[in-house]
């Protein structure tokens, strides 16, 4: 129990960290001074005592999609140990099957795409269009990477995953390992809506697409998608750094050994934030119709990869 | 004396030479058709009650078994429902004006007459004058299909005497080489040709001249028959005849001719000693015929030649299943002759109420039949799908059966091909026919039933046809299993 | 007795190929009364064999029948038929004349081929007359079909019912007298029929050529 | 024979059926009165039906006789039993009835006075009798009966609005299919009956066996295909999303709900049961198709814009996923790995249930709309959440449980395929590992697609502003209407939340049909809310996972409260970008919405545009502009379009050659045959 807390805490209270080192790196890439990396912590703050505007036309559906976006999205988070220490594997919610995390987080997408539509804005519809063409063409490889991942720990429980990975020297060195990572990553960029697949900076409506379905939003509940959104962009990125970078060295039992674990996972997090934030500053924003092209990409890597571990890994 | 029945419409034709007035005309035809039926009745009520030996009775030339009961019996009851069914349809005729008093007269003399020969047909021994009687149905029918007197039916009547003519005549050839294949084992006159004797003796015939005799007289009655490719008369005639003609063509006169058919085919049978010769020849027409049916079926554009077609079908069916030659095969053919004389008779009287009603025999020009003729289109749509061989109507019983049979001789290929040729008869019919049931009414037609008592007549039959897929009373299965006896050679 | 018999019956055949060769319906019409003739003299010959063996007169009432009928009656009839009916000037075969005696002969040929391979027929004093009757029918068809005019088709007919009468005939020595005096009526009532129906063929289309009977296709 | 009381309850549910039938017609005239009663008495049928089967099954003891008769015709025995297999769909079956029933009430009532509504509910309640019929029959013969009744019968309400002339060439096309897929299913019934001497299909153990392999895997092809068409598997669909919208609602929900499903009923029965093993590349092939229909099925889905075609869709996409359990646990069972097969098949069958229940309430979803608003059309539709709020509620669970979405019941089923084939790849070669995963992949495609299309479908015809009057004007539907889609919804999620109960069934049924033991590798699920429905090892509760979500919302929403203290929330019109006021025809659209996916999937839709300007002097002063856009259904164009058409140029060319009109032609049949035959008895 006091895992599943620790979790809800650590996820909540660094998701919005995230944003704000990548915006930090790709500002310091601009020569340009930057917000500070808490920024977004403040905007939340703010937004949730600012008063809202909603649209007439807007039904329940609307007010409800932050609450069930957030909820499900944490829900999910609470499939995704933080620190692949034995505890905290053990007392993962319900093993943190794998097919229970894409599921409920589609529900969270499912909300999210009808709020989109809610208002009767085009822009809204626009966005869910989009979401639902790009989240639909990555879920089969984030299934067969999950499912390669879960082959190799006999078990589709994502703590078992982890816990598989931490047994491992250097899992990333493992061929089929190394081509789900990079699945993996593009599975993040696209499910977090970051350059190339969508640019969180711009309004322009030829580009967005998560900016989109919320744009009708304010006050609190925008406050509320926000944060649905960095906390799952976090959660994907803790997958990662479980499943790929592990920490394989032992460490000290008790309440200090979970501490230093909580502390090397926020430096993993971050790093792997600047990774993002380097890796947007260095691409560009891709043609949307050009998104199905890594989509098909990422998939063959995924094919690519189960049959790696089939006929190395074994 | 049970022969009796043969001189019914004989005098009854005699009678209506000097009968004027249109009523008693009717009321001749009913009770007299309802006479000869209760006779032929009670024939087989004698026959069935009286157990295996009284299924046989002979009179000189006559001679009735199992087998020609049953053909027989189809014969009377279509007749006499056929009658009824006439009368309402020449009124209206009449009454539009299409024909006047005299052709009325005309119908029902030629109508006895016809049926007149085709009992005759059915009750002789004697394979020589089986012919002259089947013979003589072609011509006591010719100016029954063409009654209307326009080109079209002038020129179905035209095609119609001289292609069954000519077959027939090939049939005759056959008849003389059965006659040679028997010289020196039938020694008596009185036997010569008769189809008693000569299946006793059939062991002792002349085999290679058999085959000869049983192959022309297979294409002879065949053409009669409609098997392809001598089928060609048939949708004409069927398609031109009053619809009453054409119930009758189809669903009685083909049985008759199956009926020398199958007579021959037992004793080639028995000569033989297996059915490969001449069963292989009768499983071949028969997948011809339903192949071609079935294809021709695709695109018909006027209804009465489609359920001609049909009837092609089921001719070919019940060849393949008296073809294959199995105790069971053989059953199943008798069924289905049976259930395909009622469904088929159904059908083309329902589809006189519709020519009545719409006067058109396009396809395309007949839009909400239901809406307008309730019962007739009810009747007419749910034996579409009966001829069609869905459950639970009686052919789809026969159909079973037959098929049954063929995959129980290992037959697979042949069963198969049947199977998905019926297949795609139903979906013809569906495709072509079943558009003519929906819609709106045309609003030239008033809605109703063109004639009340043939409506009767209708639902009669069709609680026939439901009926016989359903339940099959002791005593038909006796007189079936007898049947299939006596097709097997047990004479 | 057997070449009398042989011989008839190959003219038999003969007028056959005559009749093939025909161009004008009215020499159909003799050419069947002759054939007609032919096949009455041959059971004329059976009748005095079956006279001369037990008493019988069976072969001479046909004999009779035959005369009365097909020698006379039935080509008057067809004869009056023709002259009521209006007539253009038109070819009346397809093909033509030689290619059309030669099919015939060819069926011929091919009946020999097929019955001499009977088993029955290897040695028999009939075999020759058979091959020549059922040639008889098969041309008779063949006539049928190469004629357009419905008088030539009504002369087909009734050679393919001599033809097969003439089997019967040399075959069997004839059938029981019920049956032939059967056929007898339906042969007469048929071309009755059927001359009728020329008439009203003529009445409706305004030619007898039945080529034109083709409207009920499909 | 002893039968007990709850046999006795289903011998009346049957006379119930009957009894809404007879009344059906006998009050012919009475509108009103017709509908209620045979509506009541097939609500009732389904109340008793649904009991006896439900204790039958937790009874157990062997198949129960319902009736025996032997009609004098030979070969020609009718035979009605049931065992726990039949139990199990006879159940799926009451269930969607008693629902559609109680929503017939009040739905038919738009047929009151312009429709003959007697001969109406007298085939609704013939459908009924005879879909239990096919699941009834205890012999090929009583099978086939039972099958070719329920197609005549579905036929003819396809086509009960016959005045529509789509409406008739859809029930053509329908019965035109389903009869070629009887023929084949008839013939491999002949070879069965004719090699083994076996006629019964319920009893125990095999009743096939003794085939020959050859035999086998010839009945396997023709059974496949024929209840292939029935279930609507790619490419024999196509009559599948013609037929539905054809339908009235309360039928396509039998339809879909139920009526395909007797296809997977006869694959359960005669493949996996009745022949007695199981070859593996039969179990590759069903997999294979599954995954085709599964991925084909909804992305031609997110095409539609009328909603029943759409659903039609779906249920292909929905029959896909069925195939693709049933696939593997062929191959798992082919394997001798038993464990995994019966979780495999249980996933299936339990998907049958689950679509069962979505699927038929969306088809009564849909009716409902078009009850309200007369169109099907979605891109008229709009703003109904306001106008039909229970209805709307009803759907969106729905839309939620056929896209698989916790914590509904369609994700249980797809969670236990997943299971299967997750728990059988260690144990495949390369090739059955490749389609497996593929087929896993599919599933995650398909339910991702399947969200966004009922995104699609919820958002636009329920959220936003009316686009047509007739969505303006729009009614909540009577009670009657509601109650049934609520049945439908509550058992959804009851279904979802306890699956277990329906997985104790399902494992009596495979013990007793297959001798398959589900339990050994699947524990926990119902009540207790931590213990997870295990698979070797996964765990799962869409309990405790429901729970979850609930209390972080509703920890969320005072957490929000403290953290923002109170704030207004002012009702303001949708953003406008500054311009005049935002109107309804400038919402997004469904062509719109599914447009990436068209242009993504191109290569399956083919989809054409145009675009016409219409005036007096287009180029410079255009009055109107129309925009259109098409997709090609690529079956039928290039594989159905051209079998007809060169069917129908070969008949047309038969029919002229040989019945050329002219008598020559014709005597010369006569003479060629002759000869032909001449020659024949001269060789032979």
């Amino acid at each position: 129990m006091i895992y599943i807390i620790l979790q809800l805490i650590i996820i909540i209270g660094l998701a919005p960290l995230m944003n704000g080192i990548i915006r930090k790196i790709k500002a310091i890439s601009q020569k340009r001074k930057g917000a500070s990396v808490f920024q977004m912590y403040y905007d939340i703050s703010k937004l949730m005592r600012k008063d809202m505007v909603v649209s007439d036309t807007a039904s329940w559906i609307y007010t409800a999609a932050p609450y069930v976006v957030f909820g499900s999205t944490v829900a999910a988070a609470l499939l995704v140990p933080v620190c692949a220490t034995e505890g905290w594997l053990n007392s993962a919610f319900m093993g943190g099957d794998a097919l229970v995390f894409l599921y409920t987080l589609a529900l969270g997408r499912f909300f999210l795409m009808l709020a989109g539509l809610d208002t009767g804005s085009t822009f809204g519809g626009m966005g869910s269009s989009r979401e639902g063409l790009i989240s639909s063409l990555l879920e089969p490889s984030m299934l067969i990477g999950l499912f390669t991942l879960g082959l190799a720990s006999g078990s589709l429980s994502i703590s078992r995953m982890m816990a598989e990975s931490t047994a491992k020297a250097v899992p990333v060195l493992n061929p089929a390992y190394i081509v789900i990572f990079i699945v993996m990553i593009i599975v993040l960029l696209a499910e977090t809506c970051r350059i190339p697949v969508d640019d969180p900076a711009t309004h322009l409506e030829l580009t967005m697409v998560h900016e989109a379905m919320i744009l009708e939003y304010s006050g609190r509940q925008l406050a509320l998608m926000e944060l649905a959104a960095s906390v799952k962009q976090l959660i994907i990125m803790t997958l990662i750094v479980n499943m790929f970078f592990p920490i394989t060295f032992a460490l000290p039992a008790g309440a200090a050994g979970v501490a230093l674990a909580i502390l090397l996972y926020a430096a993993r997090v971050m790093l792997l934030s600047v990774l993002i934030g380097i890796v947007e500053v260095c691409t560009v924003k891709l043609r949307f119709f050009s998104v199905p092209n890594l989509a098909a990409i990422a998939f063959i890597l995924a094919l690519f990869g189960f049959v790696n571990y089939f006929v190395l890994g074994r | 004396m049970k022969f009796i029945y043969l001189a019914v419409p004989v005098v009854i034709v005699i009678l209506l030479l000097f009968i004027k007035k249109r009523k008693f005309i009717y009321e001749l035809g009913i009770s007299a058709s309802l006479l000869e039926m209760l006779i032929t009745l009670s024939i087989t009520a004698d026959a069935v009650s009286g157990g295996q030996a009284s299924f046989k009775m002979s009179l000189g030339i006559f001679y009735l078994d199992s087998f020609s009961i049953i053909v027989l019996d189809i014969i009377t009851i279509l007749g006499f429902l056929i009658h009824i069914f006439s009368v309402g349809y020449m009124e209206r005729d009449c009454k539009s004006g299409k024909i006047d008093e005299k052709q009325v007269r005309l119908f029902f003399i030629l109508l006895n007459a016809f049926i007149f020969t085709m009992i005759l047909s059915v009750s002789v021994k004697n394979m020589g004058i089986m012919w002259v009687a089947i013979e003589a149905t072609t011509l006591a029918s010719v100016f029954l299909v063409g009654f209307y007197n326009k080109r079209e039916s002038l020129e179905a009547a035209w095609k119609y005497i001289i292609i069954c003519s000519v077959g027939i005549a090939m049939a005759f050839l056959g008849i003389v080489f059965l006659h040679l294949s028997s010289t020196g084992v039938l020694t008596h006159e009185h036997q010569f040709l008769n189809f008693t004797d000569l299946t006793v003796n059939a062991a002792n015939l002349d085999s290679s001249m058999l085959k000869f005799a049983f192959m022309f007289i297979l294409v002879g009655f065949g053409t009669k028959v409609g098997f392809a490719p001598l089928h060609t008369w048939l949708p004409a005639a069927h398609s031109q005849a009053p619809s009453p003609v054409s119930a009758m063509l189809s669903g009685v006169l083909l049985n008759s001719a199956m009926y020398g058919i199958i007579r021959t085919f037992t004793i080639v049978n028995i000569n033989l000693g297996n059915s490969v010769f001449a069963g292989r020849l009768m499983i071949f027409f028969g997948i011809f015929s339903i192949a071609i049916a079935a294809i021709v079926i695709l695109t018909q554009r006027e209804y009465k030649s489609l359920l001609a077609y049909s009837s092609i079908e089921h001719m070919g069916i019940i060849a393949l299943a008296v073809g294959i030659f199995t105790p069971a095969s053989v059953f199943a053919g008798l069924m289905h002759i049976i259930n395909h004389s009622f469904t088929k008779s159904m059908l083309f009287l329902s589809t006189g109420s519709i020519l009545q009603k719409y006067h058109t025999a396009k396809i395309s020009r007949i839009k909400g039949i239901l809406k307008t003729m309730p019962v007739s289109g009810t009747v007419f749509i749910l034996g579409l799908l009966a001829i069609a061989g869905t459950p639970p109507f009686g052919i789809f019983a026969c159909e079973w059966n037959v098929l049954l049979s063929i995959f129980n001789e290992h037959h697979f290929v042949t069963g198969s091909i049947a199977a998905v040729l019926f297949a795609v008869i139903f979906a013809g019919i569906v495709h072509c026919l079943f558009s003519m049931f929906y819609g709106e009414t045309p609003e030239t037609i008033e809605p109703g039933e063109p004639n009340k008592s043939g409506a009767v007549v209708l639902i009669v039959l069709f609680v026939i046809v439901l009926a016989a897929g359903l339940y099959m009373p002791d005593f038909l299965f006796n007189l079936l299993s007898n049947a299939s006896d006596v097709i097997m050679g047990e004479i | 007795m057997t070449t009398y018999m042989d011989i008839i019956s190959l003219l038999i055949l003969v007028s056959s190929f005559v009749l093939v060769a025909n161009k004008k319906q009215t020499s159909y019409i003799k050419t069947f009364r002759i054939q007609s003739f032919l096949i009455a003299l041959s059971m004329a010959a059976i009748g005095f064999r079956h006279f001369q063996q037990n008493g019988r007169i069976d072969a001479f009432i046909l004999c009779a029948l035959i005369i009365g009928l097909k020698v006379i009656y039935i080509p008057n009839l067809l004869n009056k038929t023709y002259d009521k009916v209006e007539h253009k000037v038109e070819k009346d075969f397809y093909l033509n004349i030689p290619i059309l005696t030669l099919l015939a002969c060819g069926i011929a040929v091919f009946v020999y081929f097929i019955v001499t391979g009977i088993g029955q027929f290897d040695n028999r004093d009939i075999t020759m007359q058979v091959v020549n009757m059922v040639s008889v029918v098969l041309i008779g068809i063949f006539f049928m079909i190469t004629r357009k005019k419905a008088i030539g088709q009504i002369v087909g007919f009734l050679v393919v019912e001599n033809g097969i009468f003439g089997t019967a005939m040399f075959a069997a020595e004839g059938m029981p007298l019920i049956v032939d005096i059967g056929i007898f009526i339906d042969l007469l009532t048929g071309v009755l029929i059927m001359g009728l129906m020329v008439f009203r063929i003529n009445d409706k289309f305004d030619s007898i050529n039945t080529n034109k009977l083709k409207k009920l296709k499909g | 024979m002893n039968l007990s009381v709850t046999d006795h309850l289903f011998t009346l549910a049957i006379i119930m059926f009957f009894a809404g039938a007879c009344f059906g017609l006998l009050f012919c005239k009475k509108h009103r009165a017709a509908n209620t009663l045979s509506n009541l008495f097939c609500m009732a049928g389904s109340a008793m039906g649904t009991i006896s089967v439900v204790f039958h099954l937790l009874k157990g003891g062997g198949p129960v006789t319902v009736l025996n008769s032997v009609p004098g015709i030979p070969n020609f025995s009718l035979q009605l039993k049931y065992d726990n297999l039949s139990a199990y769909f006879l159940l799926v079956l009451f269930i969607l009835t008693f629902a559609v029933s109680l929503y017939s009430i009040g739905y038919i009532s738009h047929y009151y006075g312009k429709r003959n509504v007697g001969i109406f509910n007298f085939l609704y309640c013939t459908f009924i009798l005879s879909m239990m019929m096919v699941m009834l029959a205890g012999n090929l013969l009583t099978f086939f009966i039972a099958w070719e009744l329920m197609s005549v019968v579905s036929y003819f309400l396809v086509v009960f609005e016959h005045e529509r002339s789509e409406n008739v060439k859809a029930g053509t096309v329908y019965i035109i299919m389903t009869h070629l897929g009887a023929a084949l299913i008839m013939i491999a019934f002949m070879i069965m009956n004719v090699l083994t001497g076996e006629t019964s299909i319920i009893g125990n153990g095999a009743f096939f066996t003794a085939l020959p392999e050859a035999a086998k895997n010839a009945c396997f092809l023709l059974l496949l295909v024929g209840f292939g068409t029935k279930a609507g598997i790619i490419p024999f669909h196509i009559w599948l999303p013609k037929a539905h919208p054809a339908a009235s609602s309360n039928i396509s929900a039998l339809m879909s709900g139920f009526m395909i499903k007797t296809a997977i009923y006869g694959i359960v029965r005669f493949i996996i049961c009745g022949f007695g093993g199981i070859k593996t590349w039969w179990g590759m092939t069903i997999l294979i198709l599954g995954i085709v229909a599964a991925v084909l099925g909804v992305a031609y889905a997110l095409m539609e814009h009328n909603i029943k075609r759409l659903l039609a869709f779906h249920s292909i996409e929905n029959i896909g996923i069925i195939f693709i359990g049933l696939g593997m646990g062929m191959i798992a069972y082919s394997k001798e790995y038993y464990p995994i097969a019966a979780v495999a098949i249980a996933a299936a069958l339990f998907h049958t249930l689950n679509h069962a229940l979505f699927k038929g309430g969306l088809f009564l979803g849909a009716g409902a709309i078009q009850y309200a608003t007369h169109t099907r059309d979605i891109e008229q539709l709009g703003g109904l959440i306001k106008k039909m709020p229970v209805t709307a509620v009803f759907v969106l669970c729905f839309s939620l449980a056929i896209s698989a979405i916790v914590p509904f019941n369609g994700f249980v089923s797809e969670w236990l395929t997943y299971q299967s084939i997750f728990a059988f790849i260690p144990k495949g070669s390369l090739c059955i590992n490749m389609i497996s995963i593929i087929a896993a992949a599919a599933l995650a495609f398909a339910g991702a697609l399947a969200a966004v299309c009922f995104v699609k479908l919820f958002g636009i015809s329920f959220l936003g502003l009316p686009r047509s009057e007739h969505a303006g004007e729009a009614k909540e539907v009577p009670p009657t209407m509601l109650g049934g889609m609520g049945i439908l919804a509550a058992l959804c999620l009851v279904a979802g939340l306890f699956p277990k109960i329906i997985l104790n069934l399902l494992d009596k049924v495979l013990i007793e049909t297959a001798a398959l033991k589900i339990y050994p590798n699947l524990s926990g699920g119902t009540v207790p809310v931590f213990s997870g429905l295990t698979v070797s090892g996964n765990k799962m509760s869409m309990i405790a996972i429901l729970a979850v979500i609930l209390a972080l919302i509703a920890a969320t929403v005072p957490a929000v409260r403290i953290i923002g203290g109170k704030a207004d929330s002012r009702k303001y019109g949708t953003w406008d970008c500054g311009f005049v006021e935002i109107n309804e025809r400038m919402q997004y659209t469904a062509t719109g919405f599914s447009k990436p996916i068209r242009i993504v999937f191109r290569i399956l839709f083919r989809p054409s545009r145009t675009l016409a300007v219409k005036g007096e002097h287009p180029k410079y002063y255009p009055d109107k502009m129309e925009y259109k856009v098409g997709t090609v259904s690529v079956f039928e164009k290039y594989f159905y379009d051209v079998i007809i058409r060169g069917l129908h140029r070969f008949s047309q060319r038969v029919k002229l050659s040989v019945q050329t009109g002219s008598i020559h032609m014709y005597l010369s049949y006569i003479l060629v045959t002759v000869l032909a035959l001449m020659l024949y008895s001269r060789l032979f």
